[in-house]
């Protein structure tokens, strides 16, 4: 089952749009002089996201965006992960956007035009969920939401922003210090919680996107290369190992694109919590087998498996392990079925 | 699905089988239906079923199902499991039977076989694996000669699910040697039997566990009327294959029972004072996320259905999914509770626990050996596993000698 | 690489006897036979063992045994697990003999004899290694070992012992109550903590024989078993899968015979541990692998498979599980490296 | 081993090299040998074990050995990582080219090569691979024209440990195509080439995290003097073979090294503070189990080598096995300390930790992409596989075609 056929048409052309951009755009001689210079995030890639409307598309109208609904947006996360593209897309456009959308005031006032427009990064904390911040040393505002509800903004002249060895250099992560006062945005703990599942829900897709590509390289690789005269994805322990991993790649694209389509259902924070946790293992598994199946080529800098290797590891490990995810699932779980049980 | 199924009409019928359900699922948990005493228990129960109109109500009005469509009779299935009603004893008839008949089926047969199949008076078992052909399903030996204007079968089948207590089997039987000598598939016929005619030996296959779910049916020199052939005769390799993306595939709506087990699971978690181990809500968790995952697919697929979308591609991806996500429920209880796993099943090892998770504690083992079995049943995973490498991603067909 | 090229000369001597006396008492027609009686345990097949010597091989010469050190009888264990024998050999012959043997007495004056002529079957309970205790509705004697070194001895008119349903029905289990007073057979914490290490040893040999006859069987299967036209066991994913397991029964083989050589060196606790955690993770991967490779054939009581699998799956979950001896294996390595790099 | 080794000569020895390491191993951890610094304080370091006698203790004294035996070179290998000392650069060159030349050399090339391969003033790396040829080593291309008393060699190379600080490299050449093309393992010559010669361009190869441990050599009309050639010429590929049992099998005393990594890894546990963490337990336990396991089966391959047995049977199961067990140290760390994961290494992320557990973990990542690489070099884990089930389970070959 492709991406293709889990959207339906409004979504699909959305998604359409995006790959050509991307293709078009964030190809790998793109991604390589990123690497190489040493900057994941680049006003020319993040304005041709703005200029399509990608980047403005959860802004109101009256805000200079296009007031749709998070829904549309999955498939499109699913595209950025495919293309490995280092650009803080969910945390500006998708959890920033929605956060200031729903708390309307002077800094939703003063930045949703801005965001919409592609001028400005702003990225978001989570308590627990980001020990490290994304794109944090980019980011023209943080907004950090804590789980009680309450919501501030910090301009980046009110944060101490340290740098780490991000494993992927695509994807820049920083400890961050609120140095300032900051601004108070609001104060709403279904806000912040409608963000927290929307954070799980968007990672799981870019998650999905990036082992989808992971099994995608492979495939096209052993399909191709040849040891003892046949074809490497001739042979069945290959073609079962790929088969496995398909498997997981494509269940976790159907949780993940779900998840977050149902962000505001009942069940909608289980969902991406879950949708989140399996991503993390399909994408485990995509790093294992993806390596092992292209044999050393996969090992080398000039191939560029690693760009993916990476950035399924590293989002793996952001927005919530699979270890914690299962715990609290699983704690829910207990609470749930104990009450029922015992009357 | 002429009309348009909006959520309103899927809530209101949902409310319907809910409220059914309530007043007519029985109390008590009915006996294994392995045991005869069980099987009759679970054999009036789908009369019941029946006579509340809810037999299969995915099926056409015509053949007197409810024409629920797709999103009503997941919710049928949803409610179904959620109330804990009894295990089905005719999804082979149901569903692999059925709708082979409404699509290859004479209007006589269908009139003389689909009634009492949907009542269940008839049980229905399926007869295509035999010992020497198990995933080279192809390769079957069971011989169906003309003699008029009967057949004369001779041979042997296995693996018939309920084979102890069915009344019917459709089988797939070999009328063309000749034929399949060039091309395995052909000369293979789809023939309906009667396993009261003569000739016919039924013995029940006793199980690891020591169980008698399934039967072996020995054939010789059974007459069977060619009228019983269903589609074309040396054809039916095409008919047989018609049902088993219905095996493979779910039939929409399991996801709930896979969710009741895991909500078995942490319940033994919790009569075990597991709730504060790590380790025990990872296992726990993993498992839930698995089903979670598999409800989200179970939807696409509707989602996909519905739009007239095929399912092939897709049907080996969820069965390699929901035979692996099932084996790691029951094996994990296993695992988690092992102190006495080598005595799983044994109320003495939870000496708290409350009536229903006792019960689903001695039903353990057995469940968890079932779930095996998923794994090598319409067609092992290692087939599915060269289907997807093959049909979804593409790669080469191995050399063949 | 086999059993035998991991024994020396003697003990491979003692390993053929052993074999060679099972697979004339000790077929699938006996284990058959004993799974319809419901009795495991019969005085016939003991009589046997003891007759040979085997069951007499720890006990001391002048009372009426063979005087051998544990060494010995590694590959015995191997061989009993390999043949699924439904006898106390491990708890009565190994156990029992050796508990006694360090603690002289007028318990052991009594029961060595018995023991060592065949005539007495003893089991021990070893705290929470054995809440429930193997063959004790069999036992004359049951000596009861304490964490603290006192051990006790109970006949079988002082112990309440309830039957459970055990899943291996040729290895039957039991809740034990101790009903009488016993009689104080000694007090000696080393002998308590040899005869856990010697269970856990012996335990992980006999499970190790138990995997390697689930590979065998395998291997011997899908080498004459067609489909497809060929023998499936020329799968490559077949094959693959068996040699999967061919490594993980050879490593527990070799670590389950080192350990129950080892245990009176500094370090034969850990190794026994070890072993008997590896072992058990072999076993279960045995049990999954040999089944899904046997197919349909593997559920059926009349093939012969399930002795084997239940075999595994009962010792796997007795003396100690994977999961509690890796947990108490790993804690102590914490304390040990914590203890190092703080000084 | 003429005189039967007791098991006081071997304390004895360890006693001696325990005291020579203690006064010697350097306080401070060398930087990496990926990088010229640190690659020459290494080779410096050799030079110093060579000066102690410690350059490769089981070789025979003749060839400046100290014919220390199998248990005796063990306990130098379990000494010398319990001492923390560097990593060893030269192990090609002493297990693979070393043995060898004794083997297939002729006197001259021994005295030609081996004492400076001892004393590390000559680094030696391998050249096997082909970037067409992984796995199916014998498809090699390069070619070597034979020339009056010289070989031409064209071609290329890849996968060239250290060979980016190499000096020599010994080679896999095909010499007579023709006899290549009926019998692809025929014709091919096993032939050391000075990397200094001209025609030779060496590539360092820039991998995943950016290291550069391997190298590409490519060769343009390169002259390889005749007497060169190790073995017979067009016989080649029995000479290489017999070096790949080593690869395969452990270097026996290596379990010690896997021993320390996994102390490394409870020590971040601790330092993260997961000790009470059960989930952290079990996967810390699960590692360390396979690492006591693994020193299980070292001592008994060890007693087999002893014995005189042969140990190519095996060779393949255990290096399924450490590879797997490697990953598994590796991986787990990630994934218990995974709150930080994606900046793994990262000091900030441990601020108590001590410096030696700082420094383990600022290396994790580098150990955790060759631990992955040790599953794809040496033979792929899935060649072994094959392997294990042809030769080990005499399971059938897989039809060709």
């Amino acid at each position: 089952m492709t991406l293709h056929d889990t959207l339906d048409q409004d979504r699909r052309e959305l998604v359409e749009l995006t790959d050509d951009l991307l293709g078009r755009h964030c190809d790998l001689d793109f991604l390589r002089a990123r690497i190489d210079d040493g900057t994941a995030h680049t006003p020319g890639l993040w304005s041709r996201l703005a200029e399509t409307g990608l980047v403005s598309a959860l802004v109101a109208e009256e805000q200079g965006g296009a007031g749709l609904s998070p829904a549309h947006l999955s498939g499109v996360l699913h595209s950025l992960g495919r293309h490995a593209v280092p650009e803080p897309y969910l945390e500006t456009a998708v959890l920033a956007a929605t956060v200031l959308g729903a708390l309307p005031g002077p800094v939703a006032d003063t930045w949703l035009p801005r965001i919409a427009a592609g001028d400005a990064i702003v990225v978001v904390r989570l308590g627990e969920l980001t020990p490290l911040v994304p794109y944090a040393a980019d980011a023209d505002l943080l907004l950090d939401l804590a789980d009680d509800g309450a919501v501030r903004a910090f301009t980046a002249d009110e944060l101490e922003v340290t740098p780490v060895a991000a494993l992927d250099p695509l994807r820049p992560l920083a400890r961050v210090v609120l140095a300032g006062a900051g601004t108070e945005v609001g104060d709403d703990s279904a806000v912040v919680a409608r963000t927290r599942t929307l954070a799980l829900a968007g990672a799981a897709c870019l998650l999905a996107g990036a082992s989808q590509r992971l099994l995608d390289l492979t495939v096209e690789y052993v399909a191709v290369r040849e040891q003892f005269g046949r074809p490497v994805g001739s042979f069945q322990a290959v073609k079962h190992k790929a088969a496995d991993l398909a498997v997981m790649v494509d269940m976790a694209t159907a949780a993940a694109l779900s998840a977050f389509d149902a962000v505001d259902e009942p069940d909608g924070p289980r969902r991406a919590a879950a949708a989140k946790a399996y991503a993390g293992d399909a994408a485990a598994r995509a790093n294992v087998d993806a390596l092992q199946l292209h044999g050393g080529i996969g090992f080398t800098w000039e191939y560029h498996l690693h760009i993916w290797l990476k950035r399924a590891m590293g989002l793996a490990a952001s927005y919530g392990t699979t270890t914690a995810l299962r715990r609290d699932l699983a704690r829910e779980l207990l609470a749930r079925v104990a009450g029922e049980r015992r009357g | 699905m002429n009309h348009p199924v909006t959520e309103a009409d899927v809530e209101e019928f949902r409310a319907e089988v809910r409220a059914w359900l309530a007043e007519n699922v029985p109390a008590e948990p009915l006996p294994p239906w392995t045991e005869r005493e069980g099987f009759d228990l679970h054999r009036a129960w789908e009369g019941r079923l029946f006579e509340g109109g809810y037999a299969a109500v995915d099926w056409p009005a015509e053949y007197g199902g409810r024409d629920a469509g797709l999103r009503r009779s997941m919710a049928f299935a949803e409610e179904y499991y959620r109330a804990g009603a009894p295990e089905r004893i005719n999804m082979g008839g149901l569903y692999l039977l059925g709708p082979v008949l409404m699509q290859y089926g004479t209007p006589e047969q269908c009139a003389r076989w689909i009634p009492d199949l949907l009542a269940c008076r008839t049980i229905w078992c399926q007869g295509f694996s035999e010992p020497g052909s198990g995933s080279d399903l192809a390769s079957l030996r069971t011989r169906a000669e003309r003699d008029g204007d009967h057949f004369v079968v001779n041979g042997q089948k296995i693996w018939t699910s309920m084979g102890g207590f069915a009344d019917w089997i459709f089988a797939l039987v070999r009328t063309d040697p000749e034929a399949g000598r060039k091309r395995k598939h052909d000369g293979i016929t789809f023939l309906c039997i009667d396993l009261r005619s003569p000739g016919v030996e039924v013995r029940p296959l006793a199980m690891v566990d020591g169980t008698r779910g399934f039967a072996e049916v020995f054939f010789t020199d059974v007459r069977v009327p060619v009228e019983n052939v269903v589609g074309e005769i040396d054809r039916g390799w095409a008919v047989a294959m018609s049902t088993l993306g219905f095996e493979r595939g779910a039939v929409f709506g399991d996801h709930a029972k896979f969710s009741n087990d895991v909500a078995d699971l942490a319940a033994l978690v919790d009569a075990r004072d597991l709730g504060e181990d790590t380790h025990a809500l990872d296992e726990l968790g993993r498992v839930l996320v698995q089903t979670e995952v598999y409800r989200a697919n179970v939807y696409r697929l509707a989602a996909r259905a519905e739009a007239g979308g095929e399912l092939d591609s897709t049907a080996s991806i969820n069965k390699v999914f929901w035979t692996q996500m099932q084996h790691d429920i029951f094996d994990t209880g296993i695992r988690l509770l092992a102190e006495d796993g080598a005595a799983v099943g044994d109320p003495g090892s939870l000496p708290d626990a409350d009536p229903a998770t006792l019960r689903a504690w001695s039903q353990w083992h057995h469940r968890y050996w079932y779930a095996r079995a998923a794994m090598i049943f319409g067609g092992t995973n290692e087939i599915q596993r060269n289907i997807i490498s093959e049909r979804v991603l593409g790669l080469p067909m191995e050399p063949r000698r």
